[in-house]
């Protein structure tokens, strides 16, 4: 009982904030119910027994992208209101209603899984980060190791691409780009 | 023998390689005197082996080489000499070489005096192909040969320019030149069928494998074949509806018109018959049909030779009809007699183009009768070789036509084919008045010719020397009559008239003579005594359908020719352009248009792209919902 | 000499490639030299070819890929022997009269390299090495025509190279799946075509099977409707290119339907006889009407070895000896025919830079030797007995004619409407007075020009008079084909169509 | 109770918000939370699975796919800044320049 009410509740708060992050003009309110979404979406996990994945989701999302989305909103200018075209609004939400509902009859068919065997069985009374650390690394170290290196690849990117010209303010207007430029030229 | 055979046939092409290294030199007489000494050999050759084959009668088989070998098939150079083809081979020998020694005469102002030579001793060459064969192969390499050759000398004159219908009815000597080719090359369609059927059915082409194998086949395949080498026949022996190239022929230098398009080549398609006897033989109704499509032309061209007033073209309208009567014999069975009326009309139709030759050569090349008249003070012998001639021609008692021809007629009657008879009487009749009109138009009465201010003159005394062989053979020829069947019919079935008919056979020859002499009377009464031209009949139409050749050339202009180059144009420009070719570049079209066309999708706008990822995705998972719910 | 067909293959690339240092005045010499050398292996290859034996000799064989059994494997025989001789003849010739200036180190190495993709197309026993050299081929061919070609090279080029690029493709889709196949039956895979030779497949393959091949060689041929680029390829090539495209080029796509189609697929093949036959047909008449018609000398040979092309593709389907035969010797025929008709083309070309007929008129008073030779071969093409290309077209017709009298008939009227449209182009150009004053001075065929002609008259009557030499070995091939296809064949109508030995029917016999 | 097919229709709907906002939105940064948001549905139907097939390898596709998103986020920030000091705007419709 205890579950259904979390997963009405959480699936509830889940899509009326993943709403507000979709639709809303403002991008701190975007990013900050986009945050809260994510947060209860590790409520989910937690649910469904998934501890470590929740934790992580966490940590990661909550924590780490999301700390990068809010310092990258300091470059830009995050009090405007951001002004879009928003031509064939019907074609898009025509095709967003298309895709929920093709993908909702595809899901609520039901599902033969008699062939689904597990490969890799949780264990009873075993915790599920022990678990998943077996998994991980074993038969996931490749993939793992490889993470690894990728994260530290976008890291080093992130650093480069974003750390140029980190002298100058982006958030200022243009104007003062120019005066640099000339100033330059004229030397 | 062997030896005699070869160089029977091949002193011709040593005649034509040899006039051929000079065939781009000015002219030089000794070209021609060699080709003439070179196809005297040929002929001395030839009748060498015709004695022979006459008394021992036996033949001699050479076979040179293997031609073409695929498959079961083996087509070899083999060549036979018996009595039919020895009889062609003298005749065409002799005829040839008195037209060369005649062309150094006739050519001798013509620039390409040599290459003339060298195109004549190659006719000479591939018609001794075509007779001396032993297989229906070999007679098909004569066969195009002589088509080549005769396409060759009729376009001999080649620089001349292409005139309307009305100033010219041949338009050009190159025009008439592929227009006989074509025409031959249709019934060599029919000829190569013949050989093809012969060959499935009976393994080989061989005439003696073939000739022996015939009792076998069912009724139907003779028919065929017989039907199929006939239609070959007709083409090179110009008869209807493939006989308006031979009077176009006469475009060619006139000792070509006397050697090819009227004593040897022309007959070939009688010799086929011949030679093909025992497949004819055994073919009645297609028989039939060869004798009464012969009878018909000799009147049909007879008709024609009526009113025209060029020369040549009588002559020529003459030797088609003449193959309508060798038709009608070989047709009804007579084939001895078919080869003896080829042989004597070889000899007096020569020297009737001959004689036409030097006229022409006397007139600065002016053919109309019309135009001429009192030629017989000038050209004496010309006048009585022309006369002679045209008596043989006529069937006047004595002379070579007469044996022949009477033969014809007579078997037309024995046969109980009435009406044939009476057309081919009536036909003779016909005969004797153009061929005297014609006689008497160009050498009697009063001298037209000054008005054009023409100065005729005699032809070389050599040159008249060496016609005479052919004038005597006209006189005498008929007398061989008794031996010459003696001596085919070793060969070829023999021939007899029933008791009846040998019982009238007097009256039936009284009865053309009066038709023949009837008509030369006409021609005298109406021409000898100089030209009146009768307004009344020449505006008739009879006269203007006669005159215009009842049409059929025009008619094949606009029926055949014209037509032709339409749809070929319509061809070219529509379907291949507009149709299959515009598919192709269609298909290439569409290929570049449809980039060109999803060029606009690449805006460069992300979320463009981003709203056509969506629709792909959604159509995915549409296609994955649909196939999952169906599948 | 072992390997003499890997020379033979490699020794005018290599030639080729050392070619790009050769000094430019020179090129031409050098290109002549290596291509006679070239004739005179060729040469070699045909004396020291054993003419009783009627399968592939010769061979060499060197694994290249062996997990899927592609290997470097070359044989001929008989039907191969004499194209490949014809090829590097022509190529020989054509080096001799060719009368291009500029860029002519370029054209030489292209030349050559073009040499070994001919050759290399027609001794391969491997389907991806044939596949190979037969893609390849399309290479210096484009850039012949799309270098030193007309006005509309560039569309005539890539029309050409695209359309036949397509076809071919189609082809190495089906070259793929019978590859397949055999790997399914087996357990290993081979793209040998005598591997495949013993390959007995359903019917319904053999069908699917066909028609990919059939496309590739049938653009290739080519065959009605796939002609169009022909006449653009031709109108545009420089001559030396239209006289390789007609002489061998053309080639490939009828030695394709011999080497793949017939045995491989023997009963398909059957079936596709009527179809075939009647394509055949149109090809026949129609392209012929179309040569007709056209204005321009060139065109018209192109058309008229659409025409010639649609005999040999019925003699290929008469499932005869005679017919194949005759098909085999007829494409050496056309070759050397069409070839020496194009380059006599472009010796008018050469002089008047006009192909158009009504520009000239009266050749014959101003060239006679020139008129001479486009004479016989004019006489030639149109199938004249004593020519080589009489022979062809006779065995041909003899061998279609058991197949069907009705189609050969009309298949017959090719001697009446060819005919018709060269005696046509003869009497245009030739014929008449000389209107065109520009025609009055023209030069007659100078040495170089006589020189690479003379031969090809000479072959054409040679071969016109004693055709044995070359006719036996591809006689003999021919049959052990047929054996071969007979034995093979499933269905009982093919067996019946097939005739080996036994084409006549027995005299005596009443049908 | 609560089934697979209640996570699994809870993450398509979140989904195709995400796909929504995706399509809808010109911004940039804008459309990284879109894709955010899209990557978040997939996790849970990942998770959901791993838990109702008692199977690990969806919540090891979950770990990865969080991984991946992190970099995405790392290296796709740096991307929109220097885009941003370029243009001046995130704006997707000022961003034209792959044009064909």
């Amino acid at each position: 009982m205890y579950e259904i009410i979390a997963f009405y509740l959480f699936s509830a708060l889940t899509i009326g904030l993943f709403l507000i992050t979709v639709m809303s003009k403002n991008v701190l309110y975007a990013m900050t119910s986009l945050a809260a979404g994510m947060v209860l979406i590790s409520g989910f996990f937690f649910i469904l027994g998934a501890d470590f994945l929740g934790v992580v989701q966490l940590i990661v999302y909550v924590g780490a992208v999301m700390a990068l989305y809010s310092f990258a909103m300091m470059f830009f200018d995050a009090t405007r209101d951001i002004k879009e075209k928003n031509t064939n609004s019907a074609l898009i939400f025509l095709l967003g209603g298309l895709s929920a509902v093709v993908l909702v009859l595809i899901f609520a068919a039901p599902i033969h899984s008699d062939a689904i065997q597990a490969l890799y069985p949780m264990h009873e009374g075993v915790g599920n980060a022990q678990d998943v650390g077996i998994v991980l690394f074993t038969k996931y170290l490749v993939p793992f190791e490889v993470a690894a290196v990728m994260l530290l690849v976008a890291m080093i990117a992130g650093i480069i691409l974003a750390g140029k010209k980190m002298d100058q303010s982006l958030t200022e207007d243009m104007a003062a780009d120019d005066e640099i430029m000339t100033q330059k030229d004229a030397k | 023998m062997e030896n005699l055979v070869y160089i029977a046939l091949f002193a011709p092409f040593v005649s034509s390689m040899f006039s051929a290294l000079f065939g781009m030199s000015p002219r030089q007489t000794f070209v021609g005197i060699v080709a003439s000494s070179l196809l005297f050999i040929s002929f001395a050759a030839s009748a060498m082996l015709a004695f022979h084959v006459y008394t021992t009668g036996t033949s001699v088989h050479v076979t040179m080489m293997e031609w073409i070998s695929a498959g079961d098939l083996t087509i070899p150079f083999g060549f036979l000499v018996d009595q039919v083809s020895v009889t062609m081979m003298t005749v065409v020998t002799l005829v040839s070489t008195v037209v060369h020694i005649y062309s150094i005469g006739y050519m001798d102002h013509d620039k390409s005096f040599n290459r003339f030579f060298s195109y004549l001793s190659a006719f000479v060459f591939s018609m001794m192909i075509l007779v001396m064969s032993d297989n229906f192969a070999g007679l098909f390499i004569g066969w195009e040969g002589v088509g080549v050759c005769s396409w060759l000398l009729i376009g001999f004159w080649y620089h001349k320019e292409d005139v309307s219908r009305e100033e010219n009815p041949s338009i050009s000597p190159s025009w008439a030149a592929n227009e006989a080719f074509i025409m031959n090359r249709i019934a060599d369609l029919g000829m190569l069928v013949g050989l093809f059927i012969l060959y499935w059915n009976v393994g080989s082409l061989q005439y003696d494998v073939v000739f022996s194998a015939l009792p076998n086949l069912s009724g139907s395949i003779l028919n065929a074949a017989a039907v199929a080498l006939f239609i070959g026949a007709m083409g090179k022996s110009a008869q209807f509806p493939l006989h308006t190239w031979l009077t176009d022929a006469m475009e060619g230098p006139t000792p070509v018109s006397a050697l090819i398009h009227a004593a040897t080549m022309v007959t070939a398609g009688v010799f086929l018959v011949i030679r093909a006897n025992p497949l004819f033989a055994m073919t009645p109704e297609v028989s039939f049909f060869i004798a009464a499509l012969g009878t018909f032309v000799a009147f049909f061209a007879a008709s024609m030779a009526l009113v025209n007033r060029d020369l040549k073209r009588i002559i020529a309208f003459s030797t088609l009809s003449q193959l309508g009567y060798m038709f009608a014999a070989a047709g009804l069975g007579a084939y001895w007699i078919a080869l003896f009326h080829l042989a004597a009309h070889a000899f007096f139709k020569a020297l009737l183009f001959l004689g036409a030759g030097n006229v022409m050569h006397a007139m600065h090349d002016e053919l109309d009768i019309f135009k001429m008249g009192g030629l017989k003070k000038v050209m004496k012998w010309t006048y009585i070789y022309m006369g002679l001639a045209s008596l043989a021609l006529a069937g006047i008692p004595f002379f070579a036509g007469f044996f022949s021809k009477d033969a014809i007629i007579e078997t037309a009657f024995n046969e109980g084919t009435l009406v044939l008879w009476a057309i081919l009487v009536v036909t003779a009749g016909m005969t004797a008045f153009y061929s005297f009109r014609q006689v008497f138009l160009t050498f009697l009465g009063d001298e037209r010719y000054k008005a054009f201010g023409i100065h005729p003159h005699e032809m070389y005394k050599f040159v008249l020397v060496a016609m005479s062989p052919l004038a005597i053979l006209a006189m005498v020829a008929g007398f061989g009559m008794g031996s010459f069947e003696h001596f085919v019919t070793k060969l070829l079935p023999e021939y007899h008239m029933s008791e009846h008919t040998h019982h009238i056979a007097w009256i039936l020859g009284l009865v053309v003579l009066v038709f023949a002499v009837g008509g030369i009377w006409l021609a005298y009464k109406k021409y000898a005594k100089g030209l009146k031209r009768d307004e009344k009949l020449e505006n008739s139409f009879i006269y203007k359908l006669l005159a215009n050749q009842y049409y059929i050339p025009q008619l094949y202009g606009e029926f055949i020719s014209k037509p032709y180059a339409m749809l070929s144009e319509m061809m070219w420009k529509n379907v291949d352009m507009k149709i299959v070719d515009a598919t192709v570049d269609g298909i290439a079209k569409f290929i570049y248009k449809s980039g060109d066309g999803s060029r606009k999708m690449q805006t460069g706008n992300l979320s463009n792209y981003l709203n056509w990822m969506a629709v792909g995705g959604v159509l995915l998972l549409v296609v994955a919902a649909l196939s999952a719910m169906l599948g | 000499m072992d390997n003499i067909l890997s020379v033979l293959v490699f020794f005018p690339a290599i030639a080729g490639l050392l070619g790009f240092v050769v000094h430019k005045e020179s090129a031409r010499a050098y290109g002549i030299t290596v291509a006679a050398i070239e004739f005179l292996l060729s040469l070699w290859l045909w004396f020291s070819f054993d003419t009783a034996n009627a399968g592939m000799q010769f061979m060499e064989m060197i694994p290249l890929i062996p997990d899927f059994g592609v290997s470097y494997y070359l044989g001929v025989d008989g039907i191969s022997l004499f194209i490949i001789i014809m090829a590097t003849l022509m190529t020989l010739i054509g080096m001799m009269s060719m009368s291009t200036t500029h860029n002519i180190k370029n054209m030489i190495i292209t030349l050559l390299f073009l040499e070994m993709t001919m050759v290399g197309v027609f001794v391969s026993l491997d389907a991806i090495i044939f596949y190979l050299f037969w893609e390849l081929s399309l290479v210096p061919m484009l850039y012949i025509i799309g270098a030193w070609g007309g006005p509309l090279r560039v569309y005539a080029s890539v029309k050409f190279f695209l359309y036949t690029f397509a076809g071919s493709l189609i082809m190495l889709v089906g070259m793929l799946f019978v590859a397949y196949v055999y790997h399914n039956l087996t357990g290993v895979w081979s793209f040998a075509i005598t591997d495949w030779y013993a390959l007995v497949l359903p019917v319904d393959y053999q069908l699917w099977l066909f028609a990919a091949f059939f496309l590739g060689f049938a653009i290739k041929v080519p065959m009605f409707p796939f002609h169009t680029w022909l006449p653009y390829a031709h109108g545009q090539a420089p001559t030396i290119g239209s006289v390789i495209l007609a002489a061998v080029l053309l080639k490939m796509g009828t030695y394709g339907f011999v080497r793949f189609s017939l045995p491989m697929f023997p009963d398909a093949s059957v079936i596709a006889i009527t179809p075939i036959a009647v394509i055949s047909i149109i090809m026949i008449i129609y392209t012929a009407m179309v040569a007709y018609a056209q204005k321009d000398m060139k065109q018209v040979i192109a058309y008229s070895s659409v025409s010639h092309m649609g005999i040999i593709m019925l003699g290929i389907f008469a499932m005869n000896a005679e017919g194949i035969g005759g098909s085999v010797f007829q494409m050496l025929s056309h070759g050397i025919v069409s070839g020496a008709l194009f380059m006599l083309v472009g010796v008018i070309y050469d002089r008047r830079h006009t192909k158009m007929m009504d520009e000239f008129g009266g050749l014959a008073s101003v060239m006679p030797k020139y008129a001479v030779i486009f004479g016989i071969m004019l006489m030639a093409a149109v199938g004249l007995p004593l020519t080589i290309g009489f022979v062809g077209e006779f065995l041909v017709l003899l061998g279609f004619y058991q197949v069907s009298p009705i189609m050969t008939i009309l298949a017959g009227t090719s001697i009446i409407i060819g005919a018709v449209y060269m005696l046509t182009v003869y009497k245009k150009s030739f014929f008449g007075p000389i209107t065109n004053e520009a025609n009055r001075t023209l030069k007659d065929l100078d040495a170089k020009e006589t020189w690479s002609l003379v031969p090809l008259v000479l072959i054409v009557v040679w071969l016109g008079v004693y055709p044995k030499p070359v006719l036996g070995p591809i006689d003999n091939s021919v049959k052990a084909m047929l054996t071969f296809m007979d034995e093979k064949a499933i269905t009982q109508e093919a067996k019946d169509m097939i005739q080996v030995a036994r084409s006549v029917t027995k005299t005596g016999e009443v049908k | 109770m609560i089934g697979l097919t209640h996570y699994l229709i809870v993450s398509a709907l979140i989904f195709s918000i995400g796909l929504m906002g995706v399509l809808r939105r010109r911004n940039l940064l804008m459309l990284f939370f879109a894709t955010e948001v899209m990557l978040n549905a997939v996790n849970i139907a990942f998770a959901a699975i791993s838990h109702y097939y008692n199977d690990l390898t969806g919540q090891m596709f979950a770990f990865f796919i969080i991984a991946i998103a992190a970099s995405e986020v790392a290296v796709g920030l740096g991307i929109l800044i220097v885009l941003y000091k370029k243009y001046g705007s995130l704006d997707l419709d000022d961003l034209a320049s792959m044009k064909g």
